[in-house]
């Protein structure tokens, strides 16, 4: 199995670090991992994109132009990644925001409201643990308790008192997820 | 009464012929050699060795450390 | 007469055996080798021969290595501070000095020498200053005098053309690191004396970690550069030099001194 | 087993830093390299093994403060990012001259000039032919995974001090980004006074009674001597040359072609063999791990098995002339990469390889 992943977004909405925990759970199950960012001026303000791998062999290229899933969270994004998933793949996007819808009729396509659940559960910096949620669900490559474990180590010790807060948003995302084509 | 008599030796061939000692020394004891040293310096000799009260201060501003100085109480 | 007077037990003065044999590559009447002498002098009162590292720099003093025997490293042009720092950060019990001209430690190595006093290294830094570069065939240096003569000032130093003489060491003095910054010479004993006690006092700070840069500048002659006779620039010096660089203490104990 | 983590390329060397007992780190941020030195500040390494973190306020300082602490005996190392390590070309040279054991770290960027601050592999030359004034090389290692930016420190001291030379660890923005699993080692003292006495008695650290005094120098102002000295260090890497050659080989046993490329190109070009596996054509992966000394022997013999080879850099073609030396003509040889912090995609390398080497 290997699993190609391109998350997208605006900077400050936990991309890299819904990213990274991905990654740990991934290690966390004995896999290979990484975990490679667009990094540099483009990270202040703007798009922020990383890419993740997760696969039972040993990782070739983190540098990929075509992924078996895109998580997309901004227009910016929509517009960059919906033609590099390959054909099959999986689509998944936050509809708040955008204003054009994806397209593509060969691959997956499923949203969640991300921004609004994190809103009406009252923390807006869960919103990446939504979306993951959402992505366990489309793609269930990692088991939770792996997520949960990969959030211990991703986590510095004080933070870990939210993680029980971080679980149950990765719930919502779960069971908000939508199948849209 | 007890004297003090000095001394200087000149490592001849280190000496650079800079005269910095001879103005430095308050008894005027100190010459150029009108022969030259290996190097072709006139090097510093004791002209007045009767002079000499060994107090060093040609010694301790001779940039390249060739005066060693000796001091005696002489009991005349 | 003299052989009775020149005998080991009447001997009053000789050079430490912490001057090596090797003849200084120095011009005659050069003051380079009175200031090697007084520093080794001193390592040797200290007894901290086997404790002190030493950093020659690139200029006249490139082989000081050859004639202080000391354990040393060679620096590159002006970055004689960085190496000590480097030597220093490591072997914080260890006396480290560098010995720097004002080519080296005013021009090319100006960065370097006041971050390291601006860290507060705990070291000795001495810096000779003769207002020229010398090994190179006497250039302009930072601290050649206005209106001076030099190989790249040959109608004199023009201060609208090529700015003032820098006096680092008063610059540095403001450092809350600079813990002690002195001026000396060594052109007669009584100097010489002088600036022994400066030395001494300088590695002494290091010893008790005193917690910032000694700093003793040395204000010499370079009488190959400036085409005199060693002792007209001697002459030169005391008329020329001492009125713009003057003698004396301008900081002691972390204290700027009030004149 | 050791603990696994999630860690940067960047993140691995620094930790790897503090626990093979480094003594000193002195370094000045630059894109893309400057988590080596924050997280080795967030580490308080000071706490964890007395290791001394400096800032110095320049390269051209951290350089020469890395010059101190290895005359003087240490473990000690440094890193940077292209603009950076030209900046530091001259104490490198000094190190080189003096004989002094150190690692440097290069995390290219692309250039000339400023350049970007995105990947490249365009320091190759500066890297392996010397890259400051004087004849000299340095070991040149390059890792093409976050595990080897880890384990690369450890093997780079091994090296540095056995040959008595600074050894460089190049890579790029890729694998000093990136995030991967490593395996960490368990932490090391540092030596102690004796062994520094015993493993460097040619360092600066106080004339001890019962011998002459250590100099650390490059300058010999006599000639003939200075002959004598650069012979020496002709021999030095001649013996690394024969000893020291590291390089990994993928799917080369009945290659048609071959790719050659090192660090993030590597990682690449080997989804490109991959690719072109299923396209049915059979291709094999070079990668050396060691630029300098440089695996000539080896791309030489696989020169008498296959078609052809692609060289696969993010540069405009500098390990190409390496490879072109080792073939002596045998098979052709072409270059393919992107510049300017472009990081090509396998795709482009299978391309490339189909226009330039297969159709070519």
């Amino acid at each position: 199995m290997t699993e190609e992943i391109i998350i997208a977004g605006f900077g400050g909405q936990g991309v890299l670090s819904m990213g990274k925990i991905l990654a740990y759970s991934g290690i966390m199950q004995d896999q290979e991992v990484s975990w490679m960012p667009s990094y540099g001026p483009e990270m202040r303000g703007g798009t922020a994109n990383v890419t993740v791998i997760i696969s039972d062999e040993r990782v070739s290229s983190p540098v990929l132009t075509e992924f078996d899933t895109a998580v997309i969270l901004n227009q910016q994004s929509m517009d960059k990644f919906e033609s590099t998933i390959k054909p099959g793949g999986y689509l998944l996007y936050d509809p708040n925001g955008i204003s054009r819808h994806p397209e593509r009729k060969d691959i997956k396509v499923f949203k969640i409201e991300g921004a609004k659940i994190a809103a009406d559960l009252g923390n807006t910096k869960i919103f990446n643990m939504v979306v993951l949620g959402a992505y366990l669900k489309m793609r269930p490559i990692v088991k939770l308790e792996n997520v949960i474990l990969g959030l211990k180590k991703s986590l510095p010790e004080r933070y870990h008192k939210l993680i029980p807060l971080n679980e149950s948003a990765i719930k919502s995302g779960m069971e908000s997820i939508e199948e849209v084509a | 009464m007890a004297k003090i008599k000095g001394a200087i030796v000149v490592d001849v061939e280190r000496c650079k012929g800079c005269e910095v000692c001879v103005g430095a020394c308050p008894t005027n004891v100190i010459g150029m050699a009108d022969n030259v040293n290996g190097k072709g310096y006139h090097f510093a000799y004791m002209a007045d060795a009767d002079a000499c009260i060994g107090c060093t201060n040609c010694a301790i501003v001779c940039p390249d450390g060739v005066i060693t100085v000796y001091k005696k109480k002489m009991t005349a | 007469m003299l052989k009775e007077i020149i005998q080991p037990e009447n001997l009053a003065y000789k050079k430490t055996e912490l001057m090596t044999d090797t003849v200084l590559s120095y011009c005659p009447g050069c003051g380079h080798g009175t200031i090697h002498r007084l520093m080794m002098d001193v390592i040797e009162e200290l007894d901290a021969w086997e404790d002190t590292i030493g950093v020659a720099p690139v200029g006249c003093s490139v082989l000081a290595y050859e004639f202080m025997n000391v354990d040393m490293q060679q620096a590159a042009h002006g970055r004689a501070p960085a190496v000590a720092t480097g030597i220093k950060r490591c072997w914080p019990d260890k006396l480290v000095f560098t010995y720097q001209g004002d080519g080296d430690l005013a021009a090319i190595g100006t960065a370097e020498t006041i971050h390291a006093i601006n860290r507060g290294e705990n070291i000795v830094i001495v810096f000779v200053n003769n207002g020229i570069y010398g090994m190179t065939g006497g250039q302009m240096a930072p601290t050649t005098l206005p209106n001076m003569k030099s190989s790249t000032s040959p109608y004199g130093r023009d201060v609208d053309m090529m700015g003032a003489p820098l006096k680092i060491t008063e610059l540095i003095s403001q450092l809350p690191g600079a813990y002690y910054v002195t001026r000396q010479a060594v052109h007669t004993p009584a100097h010489v004396r002088k600036t022994k006690k400066a030395i001494k006092k300088a590695f002494q700070n290091q010893i008790d970690k005193k917690g910032g840069v000694s700093f003793v500048e040395v204000v010499s002659n370079c009488n190959s550069g400036w085409k005199m006779t060693p002792v007209q620039s001697n002459e030169w010096m005391v008329d020329n030099m001492f009125p713009f660089y003057p003698l004396g203490d301008i900081k002691v104990d972390g204290e700027l001194v009030t004149k | 087993m050791g603990e696994l983590k999630l860690m940067k390329g960047n993140e691995a060397v620094a930790e790897a830093a503090i626990r093979v007992g480094t003594d000193a780190y002195f370094g000045y941020p630059i894109t893309p390299q400057s988590e080596i030195i924050e997280y080795l500040m967030a580490e308080k390494p000071h706490e964890r093994t007395g290791m001394v973190v400096l800032q110095a306020e320049s390269e051209v300082a951290a350089i020469n403060m890395v010059y101190g602490a290895a005359g003087a005996g240490k473990k000690v190392m440094t890193s940077s990012s292209s603009p950076g390590i030209s900046l530091k070309q001259e104490g490198i040279s000094y190190m080189a001259g003096a004989e002094l054991p150190c690692v440097l770290v290069n995390v290219v960027r692309g250039g000339p000039g400023l350049g970007t601050i995105q990947p490249s592999q365009a320091d190759y030359f500066q890297s392996v032919k010397g890259g400051g004034h004087g004849d000299y090389k340095m070991i040149v290692l390059a890792p093409a995974s976050v595990q080897e930016m880890y384990d690369f420190v450890e093997t780079s001291y091994d090296l540095a001090f056995q040959y008595r030379t600074p050894v460089l660890i190049l890579t790029d923005g890729v694998i000093g980004q990136m995030m991967e699993k490593v395996e960490v080692s368990e932490q090391k003292p540092r030596w102690t006074d004796e062994e520094i006495a015993k493993n460097t008695p040619w360092a600066t650290f106080g004339k001890k009674k019962d011998r002459e005094r250590n100099i650390i120098t490059s300058l010999d102002l006599d000639s003939a001597r200075m002959e004598q000295h650069n012979h020496h260090l002709m021999r030095k890497y001649e013996e690394i040359k024969e000893k020291e050659v590291r390089f990994e080989k993928i799917n080369c046993e009945d290659a048609d072609y071959l790719l050659v490329a090192y660090g993030s190109s590597a990682r690449i070009s080997q989804k490109a063999i991959d690719l072109c596996a299923e396209k049915g054509i059979k291709v094999g992966l070079l990668r050396p791990i060691t630029l300098f000394p440089f695996p000539e022997k080896e791309i030489n013999e696989m020169a008498d098995k296959v078609k052809g080879i692609l060289s696969v850099e993010m540069n405009a073609g500098q390990m190409v002339e390496d490879i072109l030396l080792a073939v002596k003509g045998k098979v052709p040889v072409e270059h393919f990469g992107r510049m300017g912090g472009i990081i090509h995609s396998p795709q482009e390398v299978v391309e490339a390889l189909e226009q330039k080497i297969i159709g070519g």
